[in-house]
């Protein structure tokens, strides 16, 4: 386990000092012996000798989502320590902002990283109706931030050059879901679930529109009440027109309740869902059974480099991780090893990192990390996306397709 | 002349017939009082006149005008106002409070005025807080206009209640029992005070009351009520003489409270 | 879309199951406002925690093999174990956030009630990591409590609470049974036959036994009650422990039935047996039934005639309308007129 | 030590019962919160975004306070005409509909509008009473939200409306924290003032009348229904001006910003602050909206904290931290008072 | 020794003094009148004996028993029953139930019987009544249930308060018969009115309470003959 840990470390910065290399390489910039004066198009972030270097994760973690935050800020928690716990000397820390999956608070979180003078970046937030006005003030202050969640087109469609996600957008994830069924399936019938958030009506509404152009039909659309437990009504109805499967919008809780009653509805054509839904515990363990068989996406996993080890670690250290916890730690490794290759210490000792500098930084570099081979384009979306289809089998996720966009 | 007529009044509940074909000539500046057994159907009478309860059968005219369907409030712009039987002030509002909401009729200043503080809101709010110190006056509550409603003493309150109906300028007044609870010396001061709001300020008075004393000493003319139906009406004297009344309501030693006088 | 009368008794049998749990909490709104004229807006995290102790129960019941090899047994343990651990909530919640503002303007105790609904929301889902930080407590160098009783606390506090959705075995399953077209599963029959002897106990209870009496007096008079000798406080705790308890067995019912628990749980249906509460005649108790009952059938019937997004509108919609024409729900009384 | 530490409260009890003091405290707390965006610290724009939000809250709890604690009508769906506001500003001045109106032309137009659904939603409830208009209120607030997120068509359903336009004054456009916080600070200032001025009139009389016993107030001629409509309507007036200015301030909104939380915490601030008390909302506003925002720093035990605090201010002051004239008044006259027959006193005096 | 003595009592509501230091007793087999005016502290006279408030000073003796350890629902166990002003019935429980609560206290069966016959006796009216709701009685049958309660606690001290408020003259007399037909059954009677023209036809003595003191002790032949009692309650000028 300690092994494991400083080999992964060792790892790390080998990966670190091959890129800065290349780097320096690539751009024939000037070896920098000199005390330079070092600029940044949108400012530069100091941190003086002996300050701490934070990582904000704003997410919700009070309240009903907190499962979901937590989980993210585990993630983070653990890619700061593979990283070794320094900056270059400076001791890095993560920091939590509590924002309820809302967006008055998500904006206040903003406010309050954007006056810590020890901040370097926000993973983060977590949901959609979060980053969409938080973004707004992160864009203000040029603070990089990367959202391993957020899946809304509109998210990377403003055009803020500091903001990354680290997921697929809903269209992919609804293109790959469509074409598995149709072809791969040959099902010409479907039903579409949402649960009514920005997330799961938004991916759902994308299926629906997606599977009706590739000329199967789509027998009726519902939304259901988070919160909820018996959704035996509209289930019947949704059942009604006889499906041959059924596409689920929504997070995992709900949608283990409602694959467990549409099995006991008498259900027995395939049931689909996005990543949300893509849980060991809280969607396969709490169907109680019910979700064997059935299917779910999940977005920029591919050349995943060491995931199930790293899964082994975390779940020893935390808990099984829920859902963002990959994706969280990802962000964090991005933002370290890019910080790490932009960042220079001064005359007078402080570090500094330039935010633009950060941030083609992160643009321009590749990662292998453990969810996939990660590179950004323009608009902060991944560049290489792969979409896995998972089929749960005896229990556990068993991944049927892989498809490549962006190549 | 008759200020208040209910003609062939029927209020039912349930299969409970509370007010049975109730007819009252009221008569303009008299003080007419109902009596009857608990359960007689007075209260729920007053709460026809005053729209509370809308009738099933009958109708009431005030004033030549009918008021059916009419709203509590409507009737109070009419020129009616009431007290209770147990006492139902604003009673976490001032004793002032109280009457200025007891002005609400007179009064004209809409929300607008009252948020721009126009001169015509200004000269009615104040010409309003001079009434209400009148009737704090006249009532009897001088240095009280501060106080809490529900601080006052009992009686106190029952003179203020009497105030806030009194502050709408009403034509008839209705008053539910307005002695209970008072010791005879009160009770003769309440009667005492019930006469000048007929003699002053020329208002007709209709009264329930218990109070055989009271009754019998103010009253022009009485109503007897039992199980809703009018049994008895007449002069006092000749309501005590009444063997039905005597039945049903004053007893054998009918005079509990009059005949005291003699003991 | 053609109607179709199996698929509509199906429903009906929905929404029955629905309306049981909704009364069950409905009861408990009901009962307490009987007594304290108040909104228990924590009634609804009540039945969380029972569904909480329900789970732990019964998952030491699987480790110790009695779930396996006396299931019926094991069940009716965790039922018991799980209205307990409601009740005692319950009480508790009254002594603390309640009883010292039984005196206090009217909407004071819906304040404290809100506040421990958040509390008792947070308080689960924080369990095990309080217990982490309590029992790591250091003063210098020494550890205040010693690393087994530590991991032992902590490791109860996880198989406990948790912000994680739990998930209880799955006790029941998803069988059933057919009659003609109509398919019917064995939970929904199971449902409701507890659900109605549950409510048909507390009818009893509250109609003929010396505690219901008292508790109806309490509930009109506190001052003449307590003249008859009644014990004000011990009355409004009882009906506290009772009306938790209701709400324990709904919560252990959700949890074998639905499977997975979770903090957050008793919101929804918090709000939806109030309204239930409301719709029967709040204070009502047999109002308390008829309007789950009422609620639950109400959704299912809204959603066959609509898209299912409408159905919460729908059944607020049903309320109004019944509101409307009954201002003091269906079996309330011509209330509050007061004596003039 | 102790007794000096009394006298010095004593010694500021005094000087806050003078005039003069009570004006000077007040002035200084305002000038205080006038140059708090001005000056340099380190969290500024974090206090400055708080504090506006704050004052956001402030302007809700004065118009739930005319529904609530003026004229007594318990209303747990207010929320819906902070989302009726807030959806008319976004989508008339927004790349939604393509439509750019100006936030000052919106503004009234916002707050009439939720008025006029208060004056529809008023209207079933008239003769309903406590509890039965708070689940009828509730379930209202949860209709609106749940058309908000349906009607996709017209409101883009979950994904919501972003890109809403910043207002403009004179030129210069008000983006920044700063200039909402400033723009927040006059509409709180107009609110008092028009609430204040409600209160003390025949108006205002009438809803407290109303509040204390409805059938004596509708017999000494007050149009009850009317002055229920009138109290919803201003209500959620202001309560629409406060969505307009928070969908102008957010930039974008969805219909989980109006979930029943929102009309919960104004319903609690008022209360905390004390009912009927427009310097209750005042102090109630930052207690529960400033109050968790000061908890950050308990991180994942924030929320257990607040619900532990909110039973705790509960039990302490039960009347609320600064209860209105009349109700102060009424609540030392408890002891006063003989009680009544409604009283339910159980244990002995006091 | 007394049956109920009240010694020195001073009794308050926040800082206002309701009571400033009254003394009375109740000797067995009595019928004892307190008249007194509307707030000169009859009604703070029974909250204290009923326990629902405790004197600041002074003690209240039942049997030689200080009440003031007992809560107010454990004042009904040592004997004291109350009659409270306006009748205080149940409106929503039926007049068997009604008295069932009166015996709430006790748990011995078939004397709790015995005592639902006896009191059917003395208001047979009840009987006929027994399974109706109480808020559909009449004001007197009303009365009637309330004192029928009262007495299934088996009380050694029926305290009632204000029993003729609000009833027709005809039924006041009812009312006070079957108050005399209960002393004569051997329950002490503590009786406090306002009518007192009624109140000192059936007590046997009598106080004056004004403004929270006793201001005159006497046989009810005194206090007939008293000219502020005349004056004051009488109505006599």
């Amino acid at each position: 386990m300690e092994e494991e840990k400083t080999a992964m470390k060792r790892l790390i910065r080998l990966v670190a000092v091959l890129m800065l290399t290349s780097m320096i390489f690539t751009a024939c910039a000037p070896a920098a012996e000199e005390p330079v004066v070092i600029e940044d198009e949108w400012g530069l972030m100091t941190f003086t000798p002996g300050s701490k270097v934070t990582l904000g994760v704003s997410s919700a973690l009070a309240g009903a989502y907190a499962v979901y935050g937590q989980d993210m800020l585990n993630g983070v928690d653990l890619a700061i320590a593979d990283f070794g716990g320094t900056l270059q000397g400076w001791e890095l820390v993560s920091k939590g902002g509590d924002d309820g999956c809302e967006g008055a608070p998500a904006v206040t979180v903003a406010e309050q990283f954007a006056a810590d003078p020890t901040l370097l970046a926000v993973i983060g937030p977590m949901c959609s109706g979060s980053v969409v006005p938080a973004s707004d003030i992160y864009a203000e202050h040029n603070i990089i931030m990367v959202t391993p969640s957020s899946t809304a087109v509109v998210v990377t469609a403003r055009g803020y050059e500091n903001l990354f996600r680290l997921v697929a957008n809903d269209d992919l994830q609804a293109e790959v879901t469509v074409d598995f069924l149709r072809k791969d399936l040959g099902l010409s019938t479907l039903a579409v679930l949402h649960d009514q958030s920005i997330y799961g009506q938004g991916i759902a509404e994308a299926v629906h529109g997606k599977f009706a152009a590739a000329g199967g039909d789509v027998t009726g659309i519902e939304g259901i009440t988070r919160g909820d437990v018996d959704y035996s009504a509209v289930i019947a109805t949704t059942l009604a027109g006889n499906p041959e499967a059924v596409y689920y919008g929504g997070m995992d809780a709900e949608g283990a309740l409602i694959i467990s009653q549409l099995r006991s509805a008498g259900f027995e054509g395939v049931f689909f869902g996005p990543d949300g839904i893509k849980s060991k515990p809280t969607f396969i363990d709490a169907s109680g059974g019910a979700a064997e068989g059935s299917y779910a996406t999940f977005g920029a996993v591919g050349g995943a480099t060491g995931y199930d080890e790293w899964e082994v670690r975390f779940t020893e250290l935390y808990d099984a991780p829920v859902a963002y916890a990959p994706g969280s730690y990802d962000s964090a490794l991005i933002i370290l090893q890019a910080a790490d290759a932009v960042a220079q210490v001064d005359s007078d000792g402080n570090l500094v990192i330039g935010r633009k500098a950060l941030a083609d930084k992160i643009r321009a570099t590749p990662f292998a990390g453990i969810t996939g081979a990660l590179e950004f384009t323009a608009t902060g979306d991944l560049g290489k996306v792969s979409i896995t289809v998972f089929h749960v089998e005896n229990g556990d996720f068993v991944d049927v397709k892989k498809v490549d966009f962006g190549d | 002349m008759t200020i208040l007529s209910s003609n062939n009044v029927t209020k039912r509940f349930g299969g409970l017939v509370a007010v049975d074909q109730f007819d009252l000539d009221l008569r303009e500046l008299t003080i007419h009082s109902i009596i009857g057994p608990n359960g007689a159907g007075k209260t729920t009478f007053f709460n026809c006149v005053t729209g509370f309860y809308a009738p099933e059968e009958g109708d009431i005219y005030f004033n030549g005008t009918s008021l059916k369907g009419l709203q509590p409030d409507r009737i109070a712009h009419l020129g009616i106002a009431r007290t209770y039987q147990n006492i139902r002030l604003f009673a976490n509002m001032s004793t002032i409070e109280n009457i200025l909401v007891g002005q609400h009729p007179r009064l004209k200043a809409s929300m607008v005025d009252a948020i721009l503080h126009t001169p015509r809101y200004h000269k009615e709010e104040e010409e309003a807080l001079e009434e209400a110190n009148r009737l704090v006056q006249f009532v009897g509550l001088v240095g009280l206009g501060d106080h809490l409603a529900r601080n006052l003493p009992y009686g106190a309150q029952r003179r203020l209640e009497i105030a806030r109906a009194l502050a709408s300028k009403p034509k008839l007044m209705l008053l539910d029992e307005p002695t209970a609870g008072m010791n005879p010396h009160e009770s003769a001061e309440m009667m005492r005070f019930i006469q000048n709001l007929r003699d002053e300020l020329e208002i007709t008075i209709l009264l329930i009351e218990h109070d055989m004393r009271v009754v019998m000493g103010i009253s022009e003319i009485i109503t007897v009520l039992d199980y809703g139906v009018k049994i008895a009406e007449g002069p006092p004297e000749e309501i005590q003489r009444n063997p039905r009344v005597i039945e049903a309501y004053l007893g054998r030693g009918a005079a509990s409270g009059l005949g005291q006088n003699s003991t | 879309m053609g109607f179709d009368l199996s698929s509509f008794i199906e429903q009906l049998l929905n929404g029955l199951t629905v309306g049981s749990f909704y009364a069950l909490i409905a009861l408990g709104y009901s009962m307490v406002y009987g007594v304290l004229t108040m909104i228990n807006f924590a009634h609804g995290e009540i039945f969380m925690v029972g569904a909480y102790v329900g789970l732990y129960t019964i998952n030491r019941l699987v480790d110790v093999g009695l779930y396996d090899s006396n299931r019926i047994l094991a069940v009716g343990i965790t039922f018991i174990a799980g209205t307990i651990g409601a009740a005692i909530t319950g009480v508790t919640v009254e002594r603390l956030a309640y009883r010292p503002l039984r005196r206090a303007a009217r909407l004071a105790p819906l304040i404290s009630a809100i506040g421990m609904s958040i509390f008792l929301q947070e308080f689960i889902r924080l369990l095990p990591k309080m217990g982490e930080a309590i029992t790591g407590i250091t003063i210098g160098s020494f550890t205040l409590f010693p690393e087994s009783l530590q991991q032992g606390v902590v490791g109860f506090l996880e198989d406990f609470g948790g912000a994680r959705v739990k998930t209880y075995p799955g006790v029941f399953g998803v069988g059933g049974f057919d009659i003609g077209d109509i398919h019917i599963t064995y939970s929904r029959v199971i449902i409701l036959i507890m659900s109605v002897l549950t409510m048909i106990g507390l009818y009893f209870l509250v109609r003929y036994s010396r505690f219901g009496k008292a508790m109806r007096a309490v509930a009109e008079d506190k001052d003449i009650a307590s003249m008859m000798g009644i014990d004000i406080d011990q009355v409004i705790s009882r009906t506290f422990l009772i009306g938790s308890a209701l709400a324990g067995i709904a919560g252990v019912m959700v949890g074998m039935f639905y499977l997975q628990i979770r903090p957050t749980m008793g919101f929804v249906p918090g709000i939806k047996a109030f309204t239930a509460a409301v719709l029967g005649g709040i204070g009502n108790i047999p109002g308390a039934m008829l309007g789950g009952y009422a609620l639950g059938l109400g959704e299912v019937i809204g959603v066959q005639f609509l898209p299912a997004v409408y159905k919460d509108i729908v059944s607020f919609s049903i309320l109004v309308l019944i509101l409307i024409f009954k201002p003091t729900g269906i079996l309330g009384e011509a209330l509050a007129e007061k004596k003039m | 030590m102790k007794k000096r530490i009394a006298s010095v409260t004593e010694r500021v009890k005094e000087i806050l019962s003078s005039p003069i003091g009570r004006w000077a405290f007040i002035g200084a707390v305002l000038a205080l919160i006038l140059i708090i965006p001005l000056m340099n610290f380190q969290q500024r724009a974090f206090w400055v975004r708080v504090i506006g939000y704050t004052g956001l809250y402030i302007i809700l709890g004065l118009g739930l306070n005319v529904v609530v604690g003026l004229a007594g009508l318990l209303d747990l769906g207010y929320v819906a005409f902070y989302a009726i506001g807030a959806y008319a500003y976004a989508l008339l001045a927004s790349g939604h509909f393509d439509t750019h109106i100006s936030f000052w032309l919106v503004l009234p137009f916002a707050a009439l509008l939720a008025g006029f659904a208060g004056i529809l939603l008023g209207i079933p409830v008239l003769r309903m009473r406590g509890d039965y208009l708070a689940i009828v209120t509730l379930g209202f607030g949860e209709i609106i939200r749940m058309l908000v997120t349906n009607l996709t068509d017209l409101t883009n359903g979950s994904q919501g409306l972003i890109g809403i336009d910043s207002p403009y004054l004179f030129g210069l456009e008000l983006k920044t924290s700063t200039h909402f916080y400033y723009m927040i600070l006059i509409f709180v200032i107009i609110a008092i003032f028009v609430t204040q001025r409600l209160d003390r009139s025949r108006v205002g009389r009438s809803w407290v009348a109303m509040r204390e016993d409805e059938d004596a107030a509708q017999m000494v001629g007050v149009n009850t229904t009317r002055y229920k409509l009138l109290a919803f309507a201003v209500g959620a007036f202001i309560g629409g001006l406060g969505g307009a200015i928070f969908s102008a301030w957010q930039g974008s909104i969805f219909p989980d910003n109006f979930n029943i939380m929102v009309s919960i915490n104004v319903l609690c601030l008022i209360i905390i602050g004390g009912m009927g008390s427009i310097p209750g909302v005042v102090i109630g506003s930052f207690a529960l909206i400033t109050l968790p925002d000061i908890l950050r720093q308990f991180s994942d035990y924030r929320l257990l904290l607040f619900g532990f605090l909110l039973v705790v201010m509960m039990i302490a002051r039960p009347e609320g931290f600064i209860p209105s004239q009349r109700r102060r008044l009424e609540l030392h006259a408890e002891e006063i008072a003989h009680a009544g027959p409604s009283e339910t006193i159980t244990e002995g005096g006091s | 020794m007394p049956l109920l003595e009240i010694q020195n009592v001073h009794a308050y509501y926040g800082n206002i003094q309701a009571l400033k230091g009254i003394s009375l007793h109740v000797d067995q087999g009595e019928i004892v009148t307190l008249i007194g005016a509307n707030g000169a502290g009859k009604t703070t006279t029974l909250r204290v004996i009923s326990c629902l408030l405790k004197p600041r000073q002074g003690s209240v003796l039942l049997d030689g028993q200080d009440l003031s350890e007992f809560k107010a629902h454990q004042v009904v166990n040592q004997g004291v029953a109350m009659v409270p002003e306006g009748r205080g019935v149940f409106s929503k429980l039926s007049v068997m139930e009604n008295l069932e609560l009166g015996a709430y206290s006790r748990s011995d069966k078939a004397e709790i019987q015995e005592d639902l016959e006896r009191v059917f006796e003395i208001f047979p009216r009840l009987r006929e009544r027994r399974s109706q709701v109480g808020g559909t009685l009449s004001g007197g049958e009303q009365q009637m249930l309330s004192t029928a309660r009262a007495l299934m606690a088996r009380p050694s001290l029926l305290v009632m308060d204000e029993p003729s408020m609000g009833l027709a003259p005809v039924l006041i007399e009812s009312v006070f018969e079957s108050l005399i037909e209960i002393n004569k059954q051997g329950t002490t009677i503590l009786l406090v009115e306002q009518n007192a023209h009624m109140a000192l036809q059936v007590a046997t003595r009598g106080y004056v309470l004004q403004t929270g003191e006793i201001v005159l002790s006497d046989s009810v032949e005194g206090l007939r003959k008293n000219a502020m009692v005349q004056k004051a309650y009488l109505g006599i000028e």
